[in-house]
């Protein structure tokens, strides 16, 4: 009998709480995210600050804490307007979708072991790992509707390069995890995480590692691959019609992939919610680790300048993706040798 | 180990052969004969150690049948690629094998000048394995694939040279011939499947004497049709004809196909399927008979021509018929052991016969041929050698064992006692056209070939030239051409035929009556079943018989010494006295014209009738009629071929849905 | 529950397909295309075929469809031109089609299936539709078919470069223009 | 909740797509028909697949989407060939099959 998924028999799934937990625990995940991005925005434009030798914000509130809330408070207030070219439902759908999939993909990252009656994440599926691919591909959509749909020919470029860009990087990202799930057997993140009791993945996959991370990099638009926005070539890619909220909701999807990009990475290779002390410090660990490689995220920015188009085409297909392949080629070989 | 040593021998003529088929353009000529060699040699030294596996064996159990995988499993009929291991199939393999490899080193040197090296050895090489896997087969599918391949082998080594319209036309009879006889093959496979459920030797010669009663119609059926697949493959009567044009090969082809090997694949037959034959001895008494009477033509045919080939060709047709009848009539492992002696005098006489004719620049007329002796000394004493032994001369190989076959027809009386009266006849004319051939071309006052070999050392260069036709031979694919001069000089020739000739010699020591039976003893595993298992003449009998085959091989050779040596005259007298006869001898009895007759006429005159009416009514109309058909089938539907995607779509749709409501109404 | 799941994503599905058929401009036939894939991903969810669900959203929704939208952008929206060569088509070929669903749908209803017997949802083996059990299928069973689609997707890639790349001696070397 | 139903959508789906191939001109639309086709067949695929309770309905269904995405390919790779070569976008006007 399959286990009742909202009273569905959807499919097997290792463990299911009752349903209000459920509702509780995506109320807590979705918070905590939620609160986090701010923090996130407020402490990038402070690092990059510093890495530039200047002060950074800090003018709202002690030490320019104030600074998110008062950006919010500001794209609020703008007026809502839509060019006169543009589509008007897929319009306004574009930064929804983007935001939907990043809200839905935080579902599966988890942030410790089930606890008494409580799985410390949204669900565990057996899927796992596909789960954030599916909704990676969703989110897509939202870029290339925003730029299609903006009516502009600057959007619909940046939108199309986003498109060429997300579809190549996404191989070389698939194939740099496939060693980790060959060797943890599983795709159900719980499982890998629990599959590194005695190791992190980081160690015996660190190629897979590093072609997760800039991989991790071109599927958020982060410098050095933020080509999509590039504002110096495309004024700000497929965001270039948006104002108001509408362009926020981009942003904050954007940190908030970077965010889930780095829970991946965590799960997936840095042992996941794993650390000294008691269990209940899970959630702490794996929040550690996540901001931890967010911070690597804006340091690279910092530090590297953008490439070229073409620079970055021959870079995922002829040197990332081959690697990726041999990864897996020798992964396998020794998965079945040992 | 025994199974094992027997796949090795079977495998490496096929890798050489392979080897230099594949490897022609890279390997040099010396070293694709060296490895066409090493092949035949390393399969003769694996068929040893087979034997040596074998005989460690108890007596009762001196057979193996081994399986490398299932070759077809069809309606009940499971073949294996299996083979059966006895002493008669090892017997078989010894000989071939070596008397195989002592060509093969002849023919090294013997070749030498020639284009198609390559191709020549990958072709004996092939041969060698055809004959193998039709001597090793452990099943009557088996025995047809290697009958059939050793077709296909002769083919390709008589036609060698196929620039050469008679050596094509030559080859080509012989491959209808044998094919002819491979559907008799076919037939008696067939009917054993029918009437035993099986084609394997083993459970085939057990569950025979069950299933059949002595001479019931089908079982002397299945052994006629043997018979037939035999008597091409031996070129026995009527299918002889094929054996003398053969001759168009190269001399080593002749030696090795048409004396030593393949022309004995008919002998072997009998004797392996003895167990069948003693249920019908009809069918044993019919080739028993067919033996003599070819024994007795050829020997006749072999009188009178002057071709030097073809009268050996001629002789060895007769001496196969002393082994059909040697086999016909029970006396297997006499058979056998002619089989053996033969072997290795009449490679040795062709081995012989090549040296001069190539001294002759490839002229086979022994008229024009006089005074060897001197200027090929070797040779001549090789060939004087063949021939005592051919000749039965006593202490010779052929002594022993010809003359124990005609003892044992004279031991089994009554009808058999005809036959041993004819093969008496038959060996005094062994011995005259055996030593017709020395006293024609060794003595007296040498030719100009031999003049001049005397002289310079090596042989006249002449044109190449078909003897037959008078063209002139093309030299580019494979044919000696005018720097040929081997005559016997070479080593690999001096060699071969130094082991024949000492072979010829003491070859039958091993089986004197009351001495040692080594061959007797030696196949009596395989034969022990038989009825005439212990029934053989006393020794007393058989000393008898070989004092009466002395006396008669040296009577024929007196006889032969008067006629051309004392009064050359005579012979020429003869000729004149008695045209018709000689006509008769010298045309192979008109052999080849009743075949004609018989056969090849109303054949082609079928032919030319369902040409004129069948074809043109029947077939060109209903062609017609198809393509009318089509015709106007495709004015009908051109109109759907649009062009147009969607109207296909809408066609296929139309094609589901017509499905569809057909299914659904017949569910109804 | 399971009905309201069913009927949602069934109109869903249907709505999409429908819309890709009528709508004008290929690029929102293509959107519409992508929503139906996500509606009937869900489907699949409900016939317990999780992996396959994930894999047509990954495949499809986030591959090919690409591949569709790019092609569409590409292209161009053009909108078909009024004049149709076959008119009759339009009112043919939805007839012979809906025809087509009335004969599956009896068969379907009617007598076909009753006959094989509706094995409840309880009768599922556990794991049903998770990535193990049919890595397990495809790996053992149906491995030649793997490895054949595997080539096949080798030769596709293959044929699209040669169809679609650009070759720079169409315009050199042939006159007529038309490279093999 | 019974099977037939699934496959009955499933009928729809086909018969939809059908539809598309017939009456739409333009060749990237014939194909998205095409694929609602093979989805159509994809479901009714997985519909037997659960009610027997025999997974091999599921690789079926997963070969059938790499066929499909093999087909697209190229199929794709033609649209792109006909753009480039400026002939128009129309399955009835290219009905010469030749370039």
């Amino acid at each position: 009998m399959p286990d009742l998924v909202l009273g569905l028999p959807l499919a097997d799934t290792n463990f299911v709480d009752a349903t209000w937990i459920m509702i509780v625990k995506s109320l807590v995940i979705f918070i905590v995210i939620l609160s986090l991005v701010p923090l996130l925005l407020l402490g990038e434009r402070k690092l990059l600050g510093r890495f530039q030798q200047r002060y950074g914000p800090n003018r709202v509130g002690p030490y320019g804490m104030m600074q998110p809330l008062a950006d919010v408070g500001k794209l609020l207030s703008k007026q809502a307007f839509r060019p006169k070219g543009a589509v008007p439902l897929l319009y306004e759908l574009a930064p929804a979708l983007t935001i939907i999939s990043a809200v839905l993909t935080l579902a599966i990252l988890p942030f410790g072991d089930v606890q008494g009656d409580v799985g410390f994440y949204g669900i565990d599926v057996p899927i796992g790992i596909l789960y954030f691919f599916a909704f990676s591909s969703i989110a897509f959509y939202g870029l290339l509707l925003g730029g299609w749909a903006s009516g502009s020919k600057y959007s619909f470029l940046g939108a199309m390069r986003s498109a060429a860009q997300l579809i190549s990087y996404e191989i070389a990202m698939g194939l740099s995890l496939l060693g980790v799930v060959m060797m943890a057997g599983s795709l159900s993140l719980v499982d890998i995480v629990k599959a590194q009791g005695e190791i992190w993945y980081v160690v015996p996959q660190i190629v897979g590692f590093l072609i997760f991370l800039v991989a991790g990099f071109a599927e958020t638009n982060r410098p050095p691959f933020d080509l999509p926005e590039a504002d110096a070539e495309l004024v700000a890619g497929y965001g270039t019609e948006y104002g108001g909220m509408r362009f926020g909701s981009f942003m904050f999807a954007e940190y908030m992939e970077m965010l889930i990009v780095s829970g991946i990475a965590s799960t997936m290779f840095l042992g996941g919610w794993m650390g000294p002390g008691p269990p209940g410090l899970d959630p702490v660990w794996m929040l550690l680790k996540m901001i931890i490689l967010t911070v690597f995220f804006i340091w690279i920015r910092a530090t590297l300048p953008r490439f070229r188009y073409d620079q970055l085409m021959s870079f995922g297909w002829k040197i990332l993706l081959p690697i990726a392949t041999l990864n897996v080629l020798v992964t396998a070989v020794l998965v079945v040798v040992t | 180990m025994t199974a094992t040593w027997a796949w090795l021998v079977l495998l490496f003529p096929l890798l050489g052969s392979l080897t230099i088929g594949f490897g022609f353009k890279v390997l040099p000529a010396r070293v694709a004969g060296l490895i066409g060699i090493s092949a035949i040699v390393a399969a003769f030294i694996c068929g040893i150690l087979a034997l040596i596996g074998l005989q460690g064996e108890p007596s009762e159990s001196r057979h193996v049948a081994s399986s490398l995988w299932e070759y077809a499993n069809v309606g009940g009929l499971r073949i294996d690629l299996g083979i059966y291991v006895d002493p008669l199939s090892i017997f078989m393999v010894l000989v071939v094998t070596g008397v195989s490899s002592l060509i093969h080193i002849y023919s090294y040197s013997y070749m030498k000048s020639d284009q198609g090296y390559h191709r020549f050895f990958s072709y004996l090489n092939f041969f060698v394995f055809s004959m193998l896997v039709l001597v090793l087969g452990g099943n009557f599918i088996m025995l047809i694939v290697g009958w059939a391949l050793v077709g296909f082998a002769s083919y390709a080594l008589i036609s060698y040279w196929y620039r050469r319209n008679t050596a094509t036309k030559a080859g080509m009879k012989a491959f209808v011939i044998n094919v002819v006889g491979d559907i008799g093959l076919y037939i008696a496979a067939i009917l054993i499947f029918k009437n035993l459920g099986s084609v394997d030797y083993g459970t085939v010669f057990e569950k025979a004497p069950e299933v059949f009663t002595t001479n019931e119609w089908e079982i002397v059926a299945i052994c006629l049709c043997l018979l037939v697949g035999a008597f091409a493959k031996s070129a026995q009567m009527p299918f002889h004809t094929w054996l003398a044009d053969a001759m168009e090969g190269p001399t080593p082809v002749s030696s090795l196909i048409h004396a030593a090997t393949m022309v004995t694949a008919g002998v072997y037959l009998i004797a392996r399927c003895h167990s069948l034959f003693e249920l019908a001895p009809t069918a044993a008494d019919v080739a028993a008979w067919v033996g003599l009477a070819t024994l007795m033509i050829a020997g006749t045919i072999a009188i009178a021509v002057t071709d030097l080939k073809r009268i050996i060709a001629y002789s060895t047709m007769s001496q196969i018929g002393y082994m059909f009848v040697g086999v016909g009539i029970g006396a297997y492992s006499a058979g056998m052991f002619h089989l053996m002696t033969h072997a290795f005098f009449k490679a040795l006489l062709f081995m012989a016969a090549g040296s001069i004719i190539s001294a002759m620049a490839n002229m086979q007329d022994i008229d024009k041929m006089k005074g060897f002796r001197k200027a090929m000394p070797f040779t001549a004493a090789m060939l004087i050698i063949g021939a005592l032994a051919l000749s039965g001369f006593p202490g010779t190989s052929g002594w022993f064992s010809k003359d124990e076959i005609i003892d044992f027809a004279h031991f089994r009386g009554g009808m058999y006692d005809w036959m041993w009266a004819g093969m008496l006849i038959g060996a005094f004319m062994t011995a005259v056209y055996s030593f017709r051939i020395i006293f024609r071309i060794l003595p007296g006052p040498a030719c100009k070939e031999a003049e001049y070999l005397e002289e310079h050392g090596h042989v006249i260069h002449g044109e190449p030239k078909n003897p037959a036709t008078g063209e002139l031979e093309d030299t580019e694919v494979g044919y000696p051409g005018e720097e040929h001069h081997i005559a016997e000089q070479a080593g690999g020739m001096k060699f071969a035929m130094s082991v024949l000739g000492i072979l010829a010699l003491i070859g039958g020591l091993v089986q004197v009556p009351g001495v040692d039976e080594v061959i007797t003893n030696f196949l009596e595993p395989t034969f022990e079943d038989s009825v005439f298992a212990h029934m053989h003449p006393s020794t007393h009998e058989a000393w008898v018989g070989l004092g009466e085959g002395a006396l008669i091989s040296i009577l024929g050779i007196t006889f032969t010494w008067f006629l051309y040596i004392r009064r050359p005259d005579l012979p020429v007298k003869f000729r004149e006295r008695f045209r018709a006869v000689h006509a008769l001898c010298v045309n192979k009895w008109y052999g080849d014209e009743i075949i004609d007759f018989l056969i090849v006429s109303p054949v082609k005159a079928f032919g030319r009738f369902c040409n004129r009416v069948f074809e043109r009514f029947a077939i060109d109309g209903a062609t017609a009629g198809v393509a009318g058909l089509t015709r106007s089938a495709g004015a009908a539907v051109r109109d759907m071929q649009s062009g147009m995607l969607r109207g296909y779509a809408v066609l296929m749709l139309f094609g589901i849905l017509a499905i569809a409501i057909y299914f659904l109404i017949r569910s109804i | 529950m399971e009905q309201i799941a069913f009927f949602v994503g069934a109109i869903g599905a249907l709505g999409a397909a429908f819309a890709v058929v009528i709508v004008k401009n290929p690029f929102y036939s293509v959107l519409a295309l992508v929503i139906h894939l996500v509606f009937l991903a869900g489907i699949f969810l409900l016939l317990m075929a999780q992996f396959l669900a994930a894999a047509l959203i990954v495949v499809y929704a986030g591959a090919v469809m690409v591949l569709y939208v790019f092609v569409a952008a590409y292209v161009g929206g053009i909108e078909e031109p009024k004049w149709d060569s076959s008119p009759e088509l339009r009112i043919v070929g939805p007839i012979l089609a809906v025809a087509l669903f009335i004969a599956i749908s009896i068969a379907v209803l009617g007598s076909g299936l009753s006959a094989l017997g509706t094995p409840g949802p309880d009768d599922v083996p556990s794991g049903f539709g998770t990535p193990e059990a049919v890595g397990h299928l495809m790996m053992e069973d149906f491995l030649i078919a793997f490895e054949a689609a595997s080539l096949l997707l080798l030769i596709a890639a293959v044929a699209a470069i040669v169809l679609a790349g650009r070759r720079r001696e169409d315009r050199k070397k042939l006159p007529g223009g038309e490279g093999a | 909740m019974d099977i037939e139903w699934y496959l009955v959508l499933s009928a729809l789906l086909f018969a939809t797509g059908f539809i598309g191939v017939m009456v739409r001109r333009n060749p990237v639309v014939i194909l998205l028909c095409l694929e609602l086709m093979l989805s159509a067949g994809a479901l009714a695929l997985l519909a037997f697949s659960r009610m027997l309770g025999n997974q091999d309905g599921q690789v079926f269904v997963l070969i059938v989407l790499v066929v499909a995405a093999c087909e697209v390919v190229v199929g794709l790779g033609l649209v792109v060939a006909m753009y480039r070569r400026r002939l128009p976008l129309d399955v009835d006007e290219i009905k010469e099959l030749k370039g």
